[in-house]
């Protein structure tokens, strides 16, 4: 077995090394650094502001001109998370939950870890609040407001934390996140119009409130990403935690 | 028709997160109900699409985002009666499996059908989308469904291991491709097929153009399992779940394929067409060598859905050298191929299912005799082993009469040989195999075939009825499909339409209507005389291989021990090439597109 | 005015060419976690560089707090599970 | 100088790819899967990048200020997502391998093999 690897890695060297050769042939052949002229981008940092009324251009992008990619970008992360579900939870469901206890017991840091818990969620929302203003959007805030409420499982324990984190409660909440990104899409669709497409219109610039269906497709993703990223925090973790404890 | 194209994509993926929401509250019943009540609908709007394709292109504008100037603002479906038909066909496809895993897949949790949803979903997209990065966000969507649904039956080794071989091997491939994106992105600023093959026509293919043109065909190579890029198909198809292997191998593959000729003619066609003779040389040569080491390995298996498996391999090659022709005929015969081969293919993959479910094992040898009690399933295996050989006017015949004369006209005449004898070979395998386990025939061992894991068989509550109706009916499709009339005049101006780059890009960009071709037919028009003759010839070669497979032992020892001399060192070289450990198949993919982008560096490129 | 690569950008083009190296060439897996981190960090701060705030705060919420967790669970798990099997 | 943006690129794929290669642990794998990645975003956001020009946001700046491109940027984001989502799958899929084998070294796992 030791001989199989270590031929391997003598052959990787040839052909990586021509892949890196033949990528850097290709890439040599590239418009120089700093001197892009892409049409298709200098015409959105023209039009997105009078159009659409948002500020962030990345933004408006990911939910509107090319919101149908956000629509497929949604979708792995729910398949990935729903897959994760499959492989992990079966394993999971065998462990007896009464032998779960806590994962840190001092006071201290619950007592700092709380107030933490709080900022993160915050910041978490804030970020997606003003994505469509100022860097930042439902990803972003989704990834946060998760983090943030994982804090509170390393902090009250592993036994409050399931009563919160139950995956039955969990689950549904990504299903709303991303059926409601397909559901916008929908209703453009029987309106008559093209699916997406934004029927609420541009709103005011710079506000909370600018970007019409965008600000909607921006809290279904946020809702969807933070739903997704605690299911998986939940999967992973309390594989690390139940059998340590069984063990004692 | 436009306002339909969204649907096969929406619809499937609305019915999975409605699922999820409903998980805990309702039973495994509702949840079937649900996902085949979705997929009949995003099928239904997909024929309907297919329909209006017929005539123009059908468009969605994502958002209501219009072209202007000729420049795409945001993502397009465009819908042409072949890209329509994929679409289609990964409707019926998904359909199928989920009606048999009505009862099959019980045991397990919803989940089997969410991933389902999203897999159709993803496909549709795919196979619809006129947008090269929205594909790969469908190709990653494809990906990550098919990852799950393959390790889906945890707690056996060999399912998760043909899973992370599945999932690291094509995750490598997406970002193959993603790079590929990012240089054409580079050189045209534009994300649109139709816009990115306009500004590339006129140029000759540089340094960039080709390292692009490796990449984004090197990943999907992967997907579509040419060698020597296939190594995952087979893990991935002896651990997946009999329904889930119907789509992997009925349309999944296909779609690779598919795109490398949604790109080269919306694409590359341009800076390419008068340079393309170095690129299709390495592509006809690729899908040769598919053929036979599909159809050599074919030969080796008994494990029955690793046998099917190297198979789909060896059809894959032969769909790509139908492509790589670049000859509006033989694409269409890839078209009318790739139909009778998913059907029947999938039946197949269902049989086994049965097997499964009614003898309790997957392998051949162990199973031999035993399927005498099962006589129905017997003919429904024996049928489609024959319908796969282009027998004439049974099953794939009318895509590899198409294929054949392609090639004849191309200047590979020795094409159809190859073919003939590769898909010989392999439904000889599956001959012998029929015979050993449903007549008995042959010897209790045979050290020639690999052993491998066993899969678990499902529960015993499994309908048997409903099972065999499902097979016999996807088989009976298979069997019918080269003599369904106008179907083969129909992919014709359907092919042709497809490598009409200019009347498209003048369609997705400026909405120029293109004037409407004449209706074909319907009718079942007679094939050339070479085709006949080498759909009998297969029909010899595969009975001959599956008495040779049945009773080599019988032959006189000196026969036997010259041919061991001979044939044992490939054999060996082949066997250890599929080791089954992902490192290797990474070094595989990589040196495979090393080599193929230095060909290509020094024969393609013009600057 | 000058064109060229501004020096800000060319040092965090070569952390991070560095940081890549010493993520896939590292073989303690607990050591690759953190080195991975670290190199997420290094990432955001040369898509700062490139002008791109958005993905770089898409690379900080992700390095530091959904990666670190999913693997460091993941290794302590498998690592669990070896003990176990050996004893 | 100016292409050392690309060359870093290819650099980090290709490393990437090595390690994913001679790996000994599925892990580990699955992280030089997410270095290769991250060649994909060094790459479009320098093909992207223009000199003297700010981020895509037009925040308390004049209509018509030099910006770099958006759209890689966007792609970019797609392209992080997927990412978390991929790792966490071989992930997953490799505390399983783990679970009923005891070993995550593709190396030793030899079942499917012919």
């Amino acid at each position: 077995m030791r001989d199989r690897h270590v031929v391997r890695g003598l052959l990787a060297l040839p052909a990586v090394g021509g892949l890196g050769a033949l990528l850097a042939w290709g890439f040599s052949g590239l418009p120089p650094f700093g001197d892009f002229h892409g049409f298709y981008g200098q015409l959105l940092n023209a039009i997105v502001l009078p159009q659409r009324h948002t500020t962030n251009v990345v933004t408006a992008i990911v939910f509107d001109y090319r919101g149908f990619d956000t629509m497929g970008e949604e979708f792995i992360l729910f398949a990935a998370v729903v897959g994760v579900v499959i492989l992990l939870r079966e394993n999971n469901a065998g462990m007896t939950r009464a032998a779960q206890a806590d994962f840190v017991r001092s006071d201290a840091i619950r007592f700092f870890g709380v107030p933490i818990l709080g900022l993160v969620v915050l910041v978490g929302l804030w970020l997606a609040a003003f994505g469509l203003v100022t860097p930042g959007g439902g990803f972003q805030g989704g990834v946060a407001i998760a983090s943030g409420i994982v804090v509170l499982y390393l902090t009250v324990g592993y036994r409050h934390w399931h009563r919160l984190g139950d995956e039955r409660r969990l689950d549904p909440f990504e299903g709303i996140g991303a059926g409601a990104y397909v559901a916008v899409g929908i209703a453009a669709l029987i309106a008559g119009a093209p699916f997406l497409h934004n029927l609420l219109g541009p709103g005011t610039p710079g506000t909370l409130f600018s970007g019409g269906s965008m600000s909607i497709l921006n809290w279904a993703v946020a809702i969807e990403v933070a739903a997704a990223n605690l299911v998986l925090y939940t999967e992973f973790l309390q594989r690390l935690v139940a059998p340590k404890e069984l063990e004692r | 028709m436009s306002w339909a194209l969204p649907l096969p994509v929406a619809i499937p993926l609305l019915a999975a997160a409605l699922l999820v929401v409903i998980d805990h509250v309702t039973s495994r019943r509702v949840h079937a109900a649900i996902a085949i009540a979705a997929t009949a609908a995003a099928t239904g709007f997909s024929v309907l699409v297919l329909v209006a394709a017929e005539g123009h292109v059908v468009l969605h504008w994502f958002g209501g985002w219009h072209p202007g100037g000729g420049v795409a603002l945001g993502i397009a479906f465009a819908a042409d009666p072949l890209g329509a038909g994929m679409a289609a066909l990964a409707g019926v496809l998904s359909l199928f499996a989920l009606v048999y895993s009505w009862t099959y897949m019980r045991e397990e949790s919803g989940s089997f059908d969410v991933l389902v949803l999203t897999f159709t979903g993803a496909m549709a997209g795919f196979a619809l989308t006129g947008d090269i990065f929205n594909m790969f966000v469908w190709f990653e969507l494809m990906g990550v469904s098919a990852y799950a649904l393959a390790g889906f039956k945890v707690r056996e080794l060999g399912p998760l291991q043909g899973a992370v071989n599945f999932a690291i091997t094509n995750t490598l491939a997406a970002y193959m491709i993603l790079t590929g994106i990012a240089l054409l992105y580079a050189r045209t600023g534009a994300l649109n097929l139709a816009q990115i093959g306009r500004d590339l026509a006129g140029h000759p293919p540089d340094r960039l153009v080709v390292v692009s043109l490796t990449l984004l065909f090197a990943g999907l190579l992967v997907k579509a399992a040419i060698v020597p890029f296939h190594f995952w198909l087979a893990d991935a198809h002896a651990s997946a779940p009999a329904p889930v292997c119907v789509l992997f191998s009925g349309v999944m593959v296909e779609l690779g394929i598919f795109f490398v000729a949604r790109l080269y003619w919306t694409v590359f066609e341009g800076p390419l067409h008068v340079h393309a003779v170095p690129m299709r040389d390495v592509l006809v040569g690729l899908g040769v060598l598919t053929m036979l080491v599909g159809a050599f390995m074919c030969f080796l298996q008994r494990h029955l859905k690793r046998l099917l498996a190297y198979s789909t391999i060896a059809h894959a090659g032969l769909m790509l050298a139908g492509i790589a022709l670049l000859d509006p005929k033989s694409l269409a015969g890839v078209a009318d191929l790739v139909a009778a081969h998913a059907f029947l293919k999938g039946g197949l993959f269902l049989a086994c299912g049965l097997v499964l479910r009614q003898l309790r094992h997957i392998d051949e040898l162990r199973l031999r005799g035993l399927g005498r009690q099962t006589p129905a399933t017997g003919v429904l295996w024996f049928a489609g082993a024959v319908g796969l050989l282009g027998v004439p006017y049974v099953g794939s015949f009318a895509g590899h009469a198409l294929i054949d004369d392609g090639g004849i006209a191309g200047g590979y005449g020795w094409l159809p040989t190859v073919a003939m004898v590769a898909t010989a070979v392999c439904s000889g395998a599956m001959l012998r195999a029929g015979a050993r386990v449903f007549l008995g025939w042959g010897a209790a061992d045979d050290p020639i075939l690999s052993d491998e894991p066993e899969e678990k068989a499902p529960a015993r509550e499994a309908s048997v009825r409903l099972m065999t109706g499902v097979t016999a009916l996807m088989i009976a499709l298979g069997l019918i499909a080269s003599v369904v009339p106008g179907l083969v005049q129909r992919t014709e101006t359907g092919a042709q339409r497809f490598a009409d780059r200019a009347a498209y890009t003048a369609r997705v960009l400026h909405g120029t209507p293109v004037p409407l071709p004449p209706r074909p037919p319907v009718i079942v028009e007679s094939s050339t005389a070479a085709s006949l003759e080498y759909g009998v010839g297969a029909l010899l070669v595969a009975l001959a291989v599956a008495a040779l497979g049945l009773w080599h032992g019988r032959l006189p020892r000196a026969v036997g021990a010259r041919a061991g001399r001979f044939l044992g060192p490939p054999v060996a070289i082949l066997r250890a090439g599929h080791s089954g450990i992902v490192g290797d198949y990474l070094l595989w993919i990589t040196a495979g597109t090393v080599v193929i982008g230095g060909v290509w560096a020094f024969t393609l490129a013009q600057s | 005015m000058i064109a060229t690569i501004a020096p800000i950008q060319a040092t965090a083009l070569v952390l991070v060419a560095l940081g890549a190296t010493a993520v896939a060439l590292c073989t303690n897996p607990l050591r690759q976690i953190i080195l991975s981190g670290v190199y997420g960090f290094v990432l955001a701060i040369l898509f700062v560089t490139l002008q791109a705030p958005d993905v770089a705060l898409s690379m900080l919420v992700v390095s530091t707090v959904a990666f670190p967790l999913i693997v460091l669970a993941a290794i302590t798990r498998s690592r669990q599970r070896t003990r176990r099997r050996r004893e | 100088m100016n292409m050392l943006a690309f060359a870093v690129a290819a650099w980090i794929f290709c490393v990437g790819v090595y390690g994913a290669i001679v790996s000994r642990n599925l892990i580990h794998l699955a992280l030089c899967l997410t270095v290769t990645q991250s060649s994909t975003y060094v790459l479009l956001l320098a093909i992207g990048y223009k000199h003297h020009a700010g981020a895509p946001i037009f925040k308390g700046v004049k209509l018509g200020t030099p910006a770099v491109d958006p759209v890689v940027q966007s792609l970019t984001l797609t392209d992080i997502v997927v990412s978390v989502t991929v790792i966490a799958l071989v992930l997953a899929l490799a505390l399983d391998v783990h679970e009923e084998s005891g070993t995550i070294d593709p190396d030793e796992l030899t079942g499917m093999s012919g």
